[in-house]
């Protein structure tokens, strides 16, 4: 099936009836600001469309990931308190809206696969986790051209086929279509809900590949018989320990979950957290078994590149290249993994 | 979704004047007792106000003031010794460098100047405190409530399910 | 302050008539210790005493015009000139012009011309009491004034008010008095340094005006004055011409008469460095003081100052 | 889970005529952690105390809310009550319902709801009380006095007589500072030497009373019952254990200098006593002027001595000594009037002089043996002159403030020169007379019996003519120029801090106002102490005064002392500052910002992250620490916190205030 | 720049080879084009890793509190690491003998993407350092336009300029956009607490919450907490991954207490004198 790209907007139209649906969106090309005029990021995102909203699908990567969809920065989980009978009591808060992610890139549903592992495998499934998934569609769209910092093909991943969406559209080669694509069940209800809006047929789709390439070959392995190993202190130093790789990265998973109490009631919630701030491995009573930035930018490499295949058989980069354009201080994945590639082993073990 | 509480339901329900919960920090020595005379005088003022005792104004940290508001108040009011008065010297020079600069910041980010405001009020100014606090009272009911975040108080209340009103199982300690 | 010995220099109206000696006298102590004057291209009415009075734009505005046109020629310049009254206009002028960016913008509005205010207005005396020119009049002296004994009468514009001259004491000037000393004359103690001439009176009430005249010289007499030094041609003006007319009214009230020429105290320098009288106006006063002059100047050398003159001169 | 018990009042009908009572305690009983909610009548009442006791009993109570009138009022009543209990006094909160809501409110259903708040906030606040203890600190009692003036000696006397040992350090050679200058004092005209001088004899004969005289303090650290103080007393050249004041050596000394307890009318020789009365009794030498001591030359002092007590060898004695209070008693100096006054002749007229040097003039004891002379040619003035507020109320040229005694002396020394020189004519030129003070203002009518002539107005100009001062000035009643020929002026001069003061100040952290007169710690209420615990003023270095105004603050500045040391520890405020030495990144942000030098740096070695670290930390002496909190919020790390008001409190009863 | 280069290099081997620092921290090439990234070295065979051109974007201040523990570190210094480093030194954090500062004079540097100059370089108003222990090349003599302020505070000028609801709307934008990641307070050389009041959660002074009341908490008490003692390296803003304004707001704060208290710039001196630690009783009064 073909869809062509004027009628983009009708599909959209359409579903955002149904469903919460999310589209990458510069704020260029909303408001015409950016910094200065409305005081807006200079980033882009996936926003709920409404009509009026001017998608962007050529944006290569977003700047912020699409996981806020399912795995909210914040996430109400239920509210508690006395009554004013002085009973106590307890509102589970629920999520209950459709949702469909359209416009997604291979990386970004490939790290949706990614958190199903974490929250929803194993024997344990995360109920509010659990709730949005299931209400989740997702549309991804081929890659046509890719960015600098782009690397996903090193990490096992093709730009060009995301088998984990509901749906792929493959742009075509003129550049004025795409060809459709259902994967799953949700994703031949969804392209059955657009067959107004498309035609019969097909077209050559374009295929990328990346320039930025990374060896991973025999990189776990390695990995671990290197957690001692004293080249974590020198790759650390430049780190400033702020959260912006977790944050930007699509598959970082972890949470906190606080309270908010007032007097006779109180809100519990989760929000993201950072294995890069000092608090997240903080313990009761003060001690901290990783205190200083060493050990936590080992953790969040090793976990990455190592911890994480050992448990769900798959690497947690899905090379997106997200953390490489925004670290403050150009503390690159990339690099680092030509670093560890590098590394002498028998230094390790001297430490060992 | 039923669960509302009393307190949403008394701010929501009351919808004929919008009466503006003020809070003012009073310093103990001058501002307190001030306060005291005006009850002393049986001076009257709107019960919009609750005043928050510290031992000088020099006390008040400016994050009290935005916690406040964020929290639900819809102004705030600091009253200390007049400069020069001051029973530890100089806790209001103090005071006074700091909550001007961020009051100026408050208002630089969007914050209407009447939600906070600094007077210096004796011990002897019931009158001063009277016509204070009435004048905040008044001020603020005209902005009416603050709503720093709109957006949110509508999310919050979009999905809240009451129908399992149990501990989750595991739940966190 | 320019530390130059070259500055922009405000003539003033005086300059080429009543204030003809001072003008002379003070161009060549000038010329004798370096200080080299650049007269303003230009230069108009201070506007002391009548615009003060009428408009106070106008107060502003001319003193500041002649300024910006200093400025103008040599950013670089400080203002010099004569005339007490020049001085407090120029110097009040700029003083407003200082005290804030609104109140400089509004002069340059008013003279539509660019005025930084940047160029500092000095009096001669000011600029001779400076102890690098003092040093340099030391150096030009061919003669002293072999203790001449010399009331120092500053009149009203010089000193006051402080905030505007930074100039001396208020109450109790010295400058004049120094520079006195420093070429051999007696500075006298006396009452009358600062006290007013009477000059803005004499066109409306003239009667009164001699009353201050007369106090002034009533003291220098008293306190056994030889000569009064001024330095500004207005206090000249009034105690010099008015000497004999007081004389007149105090013969008639059966008083003592004064004999105390006054002179400029750039007359006095410049005797000192060998000016001829005829050289520092000194020819051109109505109250004689020529015999005065040559007295202290020469009759003494045979007395007991002669060493110390010669010291002096050296 | 904390047990809360709160208790209304209805004060009568004061808070029940306006907050239904009744009602406030039910909804307190609702609250999280209140385990008991009553009301009582007059809860501060013994039955109504005794209710709260049985109370915390009966329900097994750990912390109290009490609702009634303000915490100034009863706050200490019930923590004193709480102290016979097993809770801690510091485990009670004052929800203020009367002053601040039934007085104000007229409305029960007004006045119910914010009374319910109020108790809300307060026991949102007392969940979080912790129980607070006071700490002591050891009081040294023996007291620092610096100045040997009258106020320093009256406060000497006064605290020695208590039983305290006190030790005066004075800068000159003798005890009396001005007053002993003073020829009579007003407004009972007693002989300011009869009743100065013996309060000197008393003061060098007091057994607890140690003098150093020519003495300076160096430095001065420690605090409040702990000063360690360290003192130089300059060389005296004389052996006072041996000399016996027979004073034969000043009559052979050669070297004569200007007075300065004459104030330059009469010579003294270069060992001297500044006057015949001094305290202690015997010379010293000043070494500027002697010349053994510049050239080797003379020493006939020490020829003459008869028990050999010249030392020309003498050293400065430097000695540190711990006190527990010192009284700053550094009085006062006169305005140095020849460098500001040039209409006056800026001091080259002989004959116009300061109020203090006629006071030398009309001593008997003085250079002219109290006769009335005109320095310049010893003859008597028929015309005196007397300018007021010379320096003072003058704010272009010098102080804008009133110096307080002037006019009153400047009476004095009127009514003293009519009394003395017949056929004399005086006047005084003033701005305003102020004369309050016990037969002050009669005092001065009496002169003005005596023939003084008031003028009203300044005097613009003395102009020395013929050996006459012309006096020129205006008389404002009048309205007119007058000219008096004077033959003596006096001015008086306004007093001015003594050169001592900035430097004592900042070496004992006491603020000075613009004018550097130290400044006392609260205007009305603690006049004689000061922001830094345990350091009192007397006399004039706090501001201008007369003297019996300096003996009574004198006298205060003692009773201070004698209260501290009454004594053997001190106790320090509960709630007072405290550093949390995790939080605290030493970057001394409160030490600079605490106005009773009660914080400081301290070195720390602690292990983190493995690694033994050395750093600093701030730490709070209890016995300075006031409990501003200033220092609580300049601390950016959240270190510093306010025991009994501390951040989490203050929030807690934000955040309830915000439930209302 | 390619002198200087060689001279940062030179010394820094001099310097590591003598013993007199263990450490030297300086740039060193990125990835990608014109991308350079902070670089330390204890060898001095590594040397030659140094990089200096025009897009050493990283102020190094901040560093060296981690670094010192391993003894006196070899720092470069331009005016904004100076004034970094001074002001580290006021606020009892570092002391002047535990860092060797290599001065380097600096023109500004600019961004890899867009080729222009940094925001943050073109309101530098100390182009040559103000602490150094020895300069490399010769001092940048253009020195700073007297219009810098015009620059400096441009923006704080055109938002004050806007209606209160443009603004609100304008810091809402701001704040909403936040991700409470804390790089801004991470590089910040002033925010030297052991534990950020953020992470007081016992205090609750910050909530956990993303929500647009917690951003501008989080945004308006950072701008306190530093406000006074801000050095103007513009880290912050430079660091944002969002790209937010922050400048914005601390600038505003500087200019403030400039116009009320004179406060003048901050870091020039390692003198501790906070303008809210300090009062005159003859402040400005707004609040009688």
């Amino acid at each position: 099936m073909l869809l062509k790209k004027e009628r983009l907007n009708d599909i959209l139209t359409d579903m955002a009836k149904q469903a919460r649906v999310y589209v990458p969106v510069s704020p260029d090309a909303n408001d015409g600001g950016g910094v200065g005029k409305s005081g807006k990021a200079k980033m882009t995102r996936f926003e709920l469309y409404s009509p009026g909203t001017a998608p962007n699908f050529d944006l290569v990567n977003t700047t912020m990931p699409p996981k806020d969809m399912l795995f909210p920065q914040t996430q109400k989980m239920y509210r508690y308190g006395f009554d004013t009978e002085g009973n106590a009591y307890i509102d589970i808060i629920h999520d209950s809206d459709e949702v469909v992610i359209f416009g997604m890139r291979s990386c970004d549903a490939r790290s949706i696969e990614c958190m199903d592992d974490v929250f929803l495998s194993m024997g344990y499934d995360d109920e509010f986790y659990k709730q949005r998934r299931e209400k989740l569609a997702t549309v991804a769209i081929g890659c046509a051209s890719v960015a600098e910092t782009c690397f996903c093909d090193s990490m096992g991943l093709d730009p060009n086929a995301a088998p984990g969406a509901d749906v792929q559209l493959s742009p075509g080669v003129d550049g004025q279509s795409y060809v459709v694509v259902a994967q799953s069940e949700k994703g031949q209800a969804l392209v059955a809900s657009w067959q107004p809006y498309l035609e019969d047929s097909t077209a050559e789709t374009t295929q990328v590949s990346c320039a930025l390439k990374v060896n991973g070959d025999g990189l776990k392995d390695k990995l671990e018989q290197m957690f001692d190993h004293p080249i974590w202190e020198q790759l650390s130093k430049k780190c400033l320990t702020c959260g912006t790789c977790t944050y930007v990265c699509p598959t970082c998973h972890c949470f906190d979950i606080s309270q908010e109490n007032k007097m006779k009631d109180g809100e519990r919630f989760r929000c993201w957290d950072s294995c890069m701030f000092s608090a997240y491995s903080e313990m009761a009573g003060n001690h901290n078994p990783r205190p200083t930035k060493m050990p936590r930018v080992r953790q969040r490499f090793m976990h990455k590149l190592c911890f994480f295949e050992d448990r769900y058989g798959k690497t947690l980069c899905v090379g997106c290249g997200r953390c490489v354009e925004k670290c403050p201080v150009a503390l690159d994945i990339t690099m680092l993994i030509d670093d560890i590639q590098a590394a002498d082993l028998s230094k390790a073990e001297e430490v060992a | 979704m039923s669960v509302v509480n009393d307190t949403q339901a008394a701010a929501s329900t009351g919808t004929e004047t919008f009466e503006p919960k003020i809070l003012a920090f009073a310093c103990h020595w001058c501002t307190y007792s001030g306060a005291d005379l005006a009850g002393l005088n049986r001076m009257s003022y709107p019960a919009n106000v609750r005043v928050l005792r510290v031992p000088c104004s020099g006390r008040v940290n400016p994050q009290y003031i935005l916690t406040a508001l964020n929290k639900g108040v819809d102004g705030v009011l600091v009253c200390g010794c007049h400069p020069g008065d001051c029973h530890y010297v100089s806790g209001n020079y103090y005071a006074k460098r700091r909550l001007m600069a961020f009051r100026r910041m408050l208002q630089y980010t969007g914050l209407e100047p009447e939600r906070f405001q600094v007077r210096w009020i004796s011990g002897s100014e019931a009158g001063k405190f009277r016509d204070t606090v009435t004048s905040v009272v008044e001020q603020v009911r005209e902005l009416g409530p603050y709503k720093p975040d709109p957006a949110l108080a509508a999310l919050i209340d979009s999905s809240v399910d009451a129908s399992n009103p149990v501990l989750p199982e595991g739940g966190e300690a | 302050m320019s530390s130059t010995n070259r500055f922009a220099y405000f003539p003033g109206c005086s300059a080429d008539s009543t204030g003809i000696s001072f003008t002379k006298s003070a161009e060549f102590v000038c010329k004798r210790i370096g200080i080299e004057l650049v007269e303003i291209p230009d230069w108009c009415c201070c506007g002391t005493s009548a615009a003060l009075v009428t408009d106070k734009n106008l107060a502003v505005a001319l003193p500041a015009r002649s300024l910006a046109l200093a400025e103008k020629m040599d950013a670089d310049l400080d203002v010099a000139t004569g005339c007490a009254g020049c001085f407090n206009s120029l110097k009040s002028a700029r003083h407003f012009a200082k005290q804030s960016e609104d109140n400089r913008a509004y002069v340059e509005d008013l003279i539509d011309m660019p005025y930084s205010a940047s160029n500092d207005v000095f009096s001669f005396l000011e600029i001779m009491h400076r102890p690098e020119n003092q040093e340099l009049i030391k150096n030009n002296m061919v003669t002293t004034l072999h203790g001449l004994k010399v009331a120092s009468y500053y009149g009203c514009a010089l000193v006051r008010p402080s905030k505007v001259c930074e100039f001396d004491d208020t109450e109790d000037p010295r400058s004049m008095d120094e520079l006195i000393e420093l070429v051999g004359g007696e500075a006298i103690d006396w009452g009358y340094k600062v006290e007013c001439c009477g000059g803005s009176h004499n066109i409306s009430d003239p009667k009164a005006a001699k009353k201050l005249t007369e106090r002034i010289y009533e003291d220098a007499m008293i306190n056994g004055a030889e000569a009064i030094a001024v330095a500004c041609p207005l206090c000249f003006l009034n105690l010099d011409m008015r000497e004999k007319e007081l004389n007149a009214i105090r013969e008639a009230e059966g008083k003592s008469l004064f004999n105390i020429p006054t002179y400029y105290f750039t007359e006095l320098l410049g005797m000192t460095m060998g000016g001829s009288f005829k050289e520092l106006g000194i020819d051109k006063h109505f109250w004689p003081a020529e015999d005065i002059a040559k007295q202290a100047l020469s009759a003494r050398t045979q007395s007991d100052d002669t060493a110390e003159a010669k010291e002096v001169a050296k | 889970m904390s047990r809360v018990g709160v208790f209304v009042c209805h004060c009568g009908s004061n808070i029940a005529g306006t907050v239904d009572v009744e009602h406030v305690a039910e909804e307190a009983a609702k609250l999280p952690n209140v385990a008991y909610a009553t009301t009582n009548k007059y809860m501060c009442s013994d039955p109504g105390q005794q209710a709260v006791r049985e109370a915390i009993i009966e329900h097994n109570l750990d912390r109290i809310v009490i609702a009634s009138c303000s915490p100034r009022m009863h706050e200490a009543t019930f923590r004193k009550m709480l102290a016979g209990t097993d809770i801690n006094p510091y485990m009670l909160e004052i929800a203020n319902v009367r002053e601040q809501c039934s007085w104000v409110h007229k409305d029960k259903d007004v006045g119910t709801p914010k009374a319910i708040d109020l108790v809300k906030m307060a026991v949102a606040k007392v969940n979080y009380d912790a129980p607070l203890t006071t700490t002591t600190i050891p009081v040294n009692k023996r007291a620092l006095i610096i100045g040997g003036g009258i106020a320093g000696m009256q406060a000497a006397l006064d605290i020695a007589d208590a039983g305290y040992p006190v030790t005066i350090v004075e800068k000159e050679s003798s005890l009396g500072g001005r007053m002993v200058m003073l020829d009579k004092t007003f407004p009972t005209m007693d002989c300011s030497a009869c009743i100065c001088t013996p309060k000197m004899t008393d003061v060098g004969a007091h057994p607890n009373i140690t003098i150093k005289t020519l003495a300076e303090v160096e430095s001065v650290g420690g605090y409040i019952g702990n000063f360690e103080v360290t003192v130089r007393e300059k060389a005296k050249y004389v052996d006072y254990d041996t000399c016996t004041g027979c004073s034969l050596c000043e009559t052979k000394c050669p070297s004569k200098v200007d007075s300065e307890f004459d104030q330059g009318l009469a010579k003294r020789r270069a060992i001297y006593r500044p006057f015949a009365q001094a305290v202690p009794a015997k010379p010293t030498i000043d070494a500027k002027n002697c010349r053994k001591l510049i050239d080797g030359k003379c020493g006939v002092c020490e020829k003459v001595c008869p028990v050999g007590s010249i030392k020309f060898d003498d050293e400065d004695k430097v000695t540190t000594e711990v006190y527990g209070a010192i009284i700053v008693a550094i009085g006062y100096q006169l305005i140095d009037w020849t460098k500001i006054y040039g209409e006056y002749g800026g001091g080259r007229f002989k004959d116009v002089i300061s109020g203090l040097q006629f006071e030398r003039l009309v001593n008997a004891s003085g250079p002219t043996e109290g006769h009335i002379l005109r320095p310049s040619d010893n003859t008597e003035p028929k015309t005196v002159v007397i300018v007021k507020c010379v320096g003072s109320r003058d704010p272009e040229k010098a102080k804008s403030y009133c110096s307080r005694a002037c006019c009153m002396y400047a009476a004095k020394h009127a009514h003293q020169y009519l009394d003395k020189v017949k056929d004399a004519r005086c006047y005084i030129f003033y701005m305003d007379i102020r004369t309050p003070g016990k037969g002050y203002d009669e005092f001065y009518m009496n002169t003005q019996h005596d023939g003084a002539r008031y003028i009203r107005g300044r005097v613009s100009k003395i102009i020395n003519q013929n050996g006459k001062l012309i006096c020129k000035g205006e008389d404002t009643l009048l309205g007119s120029q007058v000219t008096v020929e004077a033959d003596m002026v006096v001015l008086e001069t306004a007093m001015v801090p003594a050169d001592e003061a900035n430097q004592i100040g900042s070496m004992l952290g006491i603020t000075r106002d613009k004018d550097l007169w130290l400044s006392e710690a609260h205007p009305k209420l603690r006049p004689v102490e000061t922001n830094s615990g345990g350091i009192y003023l007397a006399g004039t270095c706090q501001g201008p005064k007369d003297i019996p105004d300096s003996v009574a603050q004198a006298s205060a500045a003692a009773m201070k002392v004698a209260i501290l040391f009454s004594k053997d520890e001190l106790e320090s405020n509960a709630m007072i500052a405290n550093s949390n030495k995790n939080l605290c990144n030493g970057c001394g942000a409160c030490v600079a910002i605490c106005p009773y030098g009660a914080i400081t740096l301290e070195e720390i070695t602690a292990r983190e992250n493995s690694v033994m670290v050395t750093r600093e930390i701030s730490k709070v002496n209890p016995g300075l620490c006031q409990g501003c909190g200033a220092c609580t919020v300049a601390c950016r790390p959240g270190a510093m916190d306010l025991r009994g008001f501390t951040d989490e409190q203050i929030m807690r009863e934000v955040a309830a205030l915000c439930q209302w | 720049m390619t002198a200087i280069q060689e001279s940062i290099q030179k010394r820094a081997a001099e310097l590591l080879e003598s013993g007199e620092v263990t450490q030297v921290i300086a740039w060193t090439n990125g990835r990608f084009t014109n991308q350079t990234s902070p670089l330390f070295i204890q060898n001095a065979a590594d040397a030659g890793k140094i990089v200096f051109n025009e897009y050493c974007v990283n102020t190094l201040a901040k560093y060296v509190l981690n670094e010192k523990i391993a003894g006196k570190v070899g720092v470069c210094v331009r005016g904004c690491e100076a004034r970094g480093i001074n002001r580290m030194i006021a606020d009892n954090q570092l002391k002047r003998e535990e860092v060797y500062l290599l001065g380097i004079p600096c023109e500004g540097m600019k961004d890899r993407e867009t080729g222009e100059a940094l925001d943050k370089c073109l309101t530098c108003t100390h182009k040559n350092p103000v602490v150094y222990d020895e300069l490399l090349g010769a001092e940048v003599t253009d020195t700073v336009s007297e219009e810098i302020d015009k620059v400096r505070f441009a923006q704080i000028e055109a938002i004050e300029g806007m209606s209160r609801e443009e603004r609100l709307e304008y810091f809402n934008n701001v704040f909403n956009s936040c991700i409470r990641c804390y790089a801004c307070r991470e590089v910040c050389p002033v925010c030297t607490c052991r534990e950020c009041f953020v992470d007081q959660l016992r205090a609750g002074w910050q909530g956990k919450q993303n929500n647009l009341n917690e951003n501008r908490f989080y945004n308006l008490i950072r701008v306190f907490h530093i406000g006074d003692r801000c050095v103007e390296c513009g880290e912050c803003a430079r660091a944002c991954p969002m790209g937010l304004p922050l400048m914005e707001l601390n600038r505003k704060w500087i200019r403030d207490l400039d116009e009320l208290f004179a406060a003048g710039e901050e870091g020039l001196s390692d003198e501790l004198d906070n303008t809210l630690g300090r009062y005159k009783t003859d402040d400005i009064e707004e609040f009688m």
